[in-house]
């Protein structure tokens, strides 16, 4: 396949259209997607290509256009639906999580909602708490819904691909600080499969499990590492649900020791699921020093810079917690 | 009161089927509510009793391939679009017969493939839900149109608000009925809202709004059937809010303390919609009093027979528990 | 104090009460409240004796509800605001999480958000998907919430009292099975204060760490291994924002073996959040086992009761998951 | 388009203070963008020049113990409120002495103690914390109004019709005022709605509706102040709707490709409020052009200094970060 270098919100932008060029099903609907072109500029030119009806631009009203696409979707349609900030999921919230999430199952097997609900979290763009939050947790804990997390351009597009092939509401995080970011893409259609780790970096002495933008400062960190002898694994699950569990526990069986790191607030966050299946697993037996869990602080996020990057874990972090973990392996 | 003229187009037949739906809706949740009280179903219900026209007259003007949307109050929508009582009664009994499989119960019966969409334990979720469908049947140029119930209860949530502005400026072939009972659970619609009309919020919408007689058939059969007609003419949305009232209490155990008796009693002595069905059925000569006995006793006896189909009928095995979250 | 025996329920009410009778500020707001008495009577008689301005009946708009929540106790009121069924916080999302959450942070400092929203959790009424989830662990990811979920009358009480009169926003998780279940309580004014577990049931061979509901089962199944010579110590967090992690890390450096049990969906379930405290702190050392997390199969709760029974842990899951504990301590 | 006639009761010194207001918004805002081209200021904003007699006009009526609440657009309200111009730039800075001490931002400035219930990121969010608040009035008796400012696109929000519905059967003391500047971000107020006006809306909960131009002063002014007076009185909200247009962008990186540039120019050389006001005041010789000007050049230096003193203010320090989360 031909490669070009994309960045992550062209592979996104990508995706969705190569899907809408062979599927008449599929169609985006959001507020400004048309001529403004999505509020980080992701649909930018697809009104132009595919019109108006296929770029449904939408009124202020959350909680009704996620209904409508849930009502798209049941019946056959294939809605590609734009939030704008992933904090508005908080408005769509019954029709995500009581509607979309739930209607087969309570139908006894009948219908299918097969939506994408693309939608940008994170924090780092001085939008402060509102419009700063990532939630995915909340979404992983409701039977019904698949959550992806792409880290680049290359895995974004192939998830989103296979996400908008799914025949389940499946929520796609953005992320803000990675729009902008650049990688050889193909320029054909390919898939990632939704359950699919990939390790973004290979090492033996820890695993490093870190999502969307924190895979970015876990690879900083493993460089950093690598220059004093350490030889970290970075791997991205990629999506949370499914979580290949089977990839977590075979990286940390081989290296003993875990790092989790994600941007949400570390408190019920979703790095403590992941721990928990580690613990949980035969892997338990392999670990030779506690889990670290690094997340969000317990705070709503901060306008002010600074206090916005101390916020959410940075790469230091990161690199202490790592020696941590090696430091407790070797006391016990 | 009585009821309407008879539509000239409508044949004897009709009527009197229409006749009998009515009684099979009315047995349907007289049996339900049977079998509640005795512990038999379990869970919570909500009947419909005494607002047997509303789902009757607004489904009938329906062709097959349209949808609608229903509510938590959604048994007599499901009969009137087609559903077989059988599996009702059999979802009722959370038997694996059941139109979910036992999974879903009363609020959640639906039969996507036979247009009906579901009924909502979210007070309001459907509405949102029933202009998606009238998004697809254009964006697909499928012809068909989308009739949304609701109650008055629901017209107060954003869902409500929002649902009926998108559907406006989308100029989508859907019809959003408002079952105006006058309650919403124990909250008086005059207490709740401070118009006379849910059906006046139209104009927030630019859209047209019908205020009719809930309980007479054929003012519900002519409304929803001009807007439906409008609807498939792609000239958008209307709402109808058709006055009701439920005879029952809002679900299992209700003191109806909001309520008076002779409201109540009004309205079943007055407004019985089965009542005001049959004086115009007499009144015209369209049948004679023993033949709509009859009918009325073959939706009895059908009843029966799903109460006897749902009780014969297995129960989902434990196996079946983490079926179908995906698909 | 004298005590007089009272339900769930009435232990509630006779908080409301009491703090409705001393303080102007306090009122209720929800749907059904008056006459009607809340959809599960918790308000029965309030209304004869606060009038209707102060047990106000609202429309079934719970956005709205909520957000009117927030405005009065940002200009001086203390508002218990009752969602009929807690699946409902999905519709009032925003004005909980985006608004009452973070209104004071974003303000730097300035105003406060006294409210308490009161809820009912769970399943076990045949209620269906939509009317029967455990969605706690969301709020508790939420800086700027505190979150209740009390188990008994006696805790209910002494904790709503402090809800009430706590300056933050309180998300109080009833549950409705819990409603009729009775004991003594006194019946003057009391606090328990907000961030402190409670033993259940002391034991020296396990701790199993249970919420809500399943306390109960966990007294169950400890009363069962009882028979059998197992010590169980059942401890309940009762608050999980704050959660008291010194006596869970207490206990569990005591028995050396956990069990957590809850009844909401297991994946990213607050049980996981537990889990990862226990394993990041002192107390993972003195872990014998790996520790088991019970919590509801990813599935809706579905309607049939047998299925609905299924869907969560049950006496007989917490037994086993006890001698799991024990068993596998051994093997190592 | 000239303004109205100047209300009588309003003196000389009372009109040349709003005209300083109006241009101290105005400054405030064109400083913004200036410093957010720059770089100097980051994260986003929403300016409303252009917009300025909506925000000058509707506070004008208020007593010192009536509150609003604002929108992402809301400095122009701030400072209509009495805010502290020194406090909000430096806000925008992000330093310590800023109304949030850094930590709020364009969208969350507030200052509760003076009646400003704050800005809200979330569109449509302050429409329901505006009941609540009118709500606390009532309840205590406390006698004040709250005036809520939000935009055409948030009344296409559920919590925009929860509110007034909820507003309106209690009788709260609160005027929803709606700045229809004709676009919600992208959204031209035409495509989004299919009506005519927005107060019109107002019919769907009982309420009187006003539409008003929104860049003439005395007509923001009159109609606010009879919809004051109203919620004082106990007779409940009224809807407001005032059309005005946004001059600048949306937020920043707005290539506006979704309205011409003769509507644009249309909207800054007919109907820029602050040149209507001058032209009434000379016309009606209550100034001169030379004190007009001195009073714009006031405006202009207050800016000036406004931004000196968040510049030399500190930033919060990192150990803020943790600091009230809870009260
Ligand atoms: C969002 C939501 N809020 C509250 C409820 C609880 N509830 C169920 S039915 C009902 C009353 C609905 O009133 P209305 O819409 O008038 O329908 P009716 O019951 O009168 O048919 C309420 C409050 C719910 N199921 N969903
Ligand atoms: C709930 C929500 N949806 C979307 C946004 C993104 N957004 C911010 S301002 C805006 C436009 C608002 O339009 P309007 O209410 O007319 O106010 P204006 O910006 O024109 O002043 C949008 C879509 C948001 N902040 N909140
Ligand atoms: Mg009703
Ligand atoms: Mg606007």
């Amino acid at each position: 396949m031909n490669t070009k270098d994309m960045t992550y919100s062209e592979a996104i932008r990508d995706a969705i259209s190569l899907k809408m060029r062979t599927d008449e099903d599929v169609f985006m609907l959001g507020e400004d997607i048309g001529v403004y072109g999505g509020a980080f500029g992701v649909s930018r030119g697809l009104i132009e290509e595919f019109g108006p009806e296929r770029i449904r631009n939408t009124p202020i009203s959350e909680s009704g256009i996620a209904g409508a696409a849930v009502g798209a979707a049941l019946t056959g349609m294939r809605p590609i639906l734009e939030l704008q900030f992933s904090d508005f999921i908080t408005i769509a919230t019954d029709q995500i999580i009581n509607q979309a999430a739930k209607i087969r199952y309570m139908y006894g097997g009948k219908g299918k909602v097969p939506m994408v609900l693309r939608t940008p979290g994170g924090s780092g763009t001085g939008a402060a708490a509102q419009h700063s939050q990532s939630l995915e947790a909340w979404m992983a804990h409701i039977p019904g819904l698949k959550v992806v997390q792409p880290s680049s351009a290359y895995d974004a597009k192939g998830l989103l691909i296979s996400a908008i092939e799914d025949d389940n509401p499946v929520i796609f995080y953005e992320h803000k600080l990675l729009y902008g970011m650049k990688e050889p893409v193909p320029e054909d259609l390919y898939r990632i499969p939704l359950g699919k780790a990939v390790i973004k970096k290979e090492g033996t002495d820890v695993t490093v499990i870190a999502t969307s933008v924190m895979v970015h400062k876990a690879l900083e960190a493993a460089k950093l590492l690598e220059a004093e002898g350490i030889e970290v694994e970075v791997l991205d699950p990629r999506t949370l649900v499914p979580l290949d569990e089977a990839s977590i526990i075979a990286s940390v069986s081989k290296t003993g020791r875990v790092v989790i790191v994600h941007e949400a607030v570390k408190r019920a966050g979703f790095g403590a699921e992941i721990a928990s299946v580690i613990v949980e697993s035969d892997a338990f037996d392999f670990l030779d020093a506690p889990i670290e869990r690094l997340g969000g602080k317990a705070v709503p996020i901060p306008y002010n810079p600074e206090l916005e990057k101390h916020a959410v874990p940075q790469v230091s972090d990161i690199v202490e917690a790592v020696k941590r973990t090696l430091q407790r392996g070797k006391e016990v | 009161m009585i009821s309407k003229e008879i539509p000239a187009s409508l044949t004897t037949k009709q009527i009197l089927e229409l006749y009998h739906q009515m009684w099979l809706i009315r047995y349907f949740d007289e049996k339900v509510d049977e079998f509640f009280a005795r512990g038999a179903i379990h869970g919570t219900t909500h009947l419909c009793v005494g607002q047997e026209a509303t789902a009757a007259g607004a489904c009938f003007v329906l062709a097959e391939e349209d949808k609608i949307t229903s509510t938590h109050r959604g048994h007599g929508h499901c009969i009137a679009k087609g559903a077989d009582v059988n599996r009702m009664m059999a979802e009722l009994f959370a038997k694996e017969t059941g139109y979910c499989k036992g999974k879903g119960g009363s609020m959640h019966i639906a039969d996507v493939d036979r247009g009906n969409l579901g009924a909502n334990g979210i007070v309001g979720g459907g509405i949102p839900i029933a202009v998606g469908a009238a998004l697809t049947s254009k964006m697909k140029d499928l012809g068909y149109a989308v009739l949304c119930f609701f109650g008055d209860g629901a017209a107060n949530e954003g869902s409500f608000h929002e649902a009926l502005n998108l559907a406006s400026i989308w100029k989508l072939p859907v019809v959003f009925f408002c079952e105006n009972n006058q309650y919403g659970m124990s909250g008086p619609v005059k207490e709740m809202v401070n118009i006379e009309n849910i059906g006046d919020r139209a104009s927030s919408y630019g859209i047209p709004g019908r205020i009719i007689e809930g309980n007479d058939l054929f003012a519900v059969m002519e409304a929803t059937g001009e807007a439906v007609e409008r609807a498939k003419a792609g000239e958008g949305p209307t709402l109808i809010e058709a006055k009701t009232y439920r005879w029952k209490g809002h679900s299992k155990s209700d003191a109806k303390k909001y309520r008076t008796k002779e409201e109540e009693q009004y309205w079943r002595k007055e407004k019985d919609p089965i009542a005001l069905l049959a004086v115009r059925i007499i009144n015209d000569e369209l049948a004679t009093n023993d033949e709509l006995e009859a009918l009325q006793l073959q939706a009895k006896k059908q009843i029966e027979d799903a109460v006897e189909f749902a009780e014969k009928s297995p129960a989902p095995s434990l196996a079946t528990l983490e079926l179908d979250v995906y698909a």
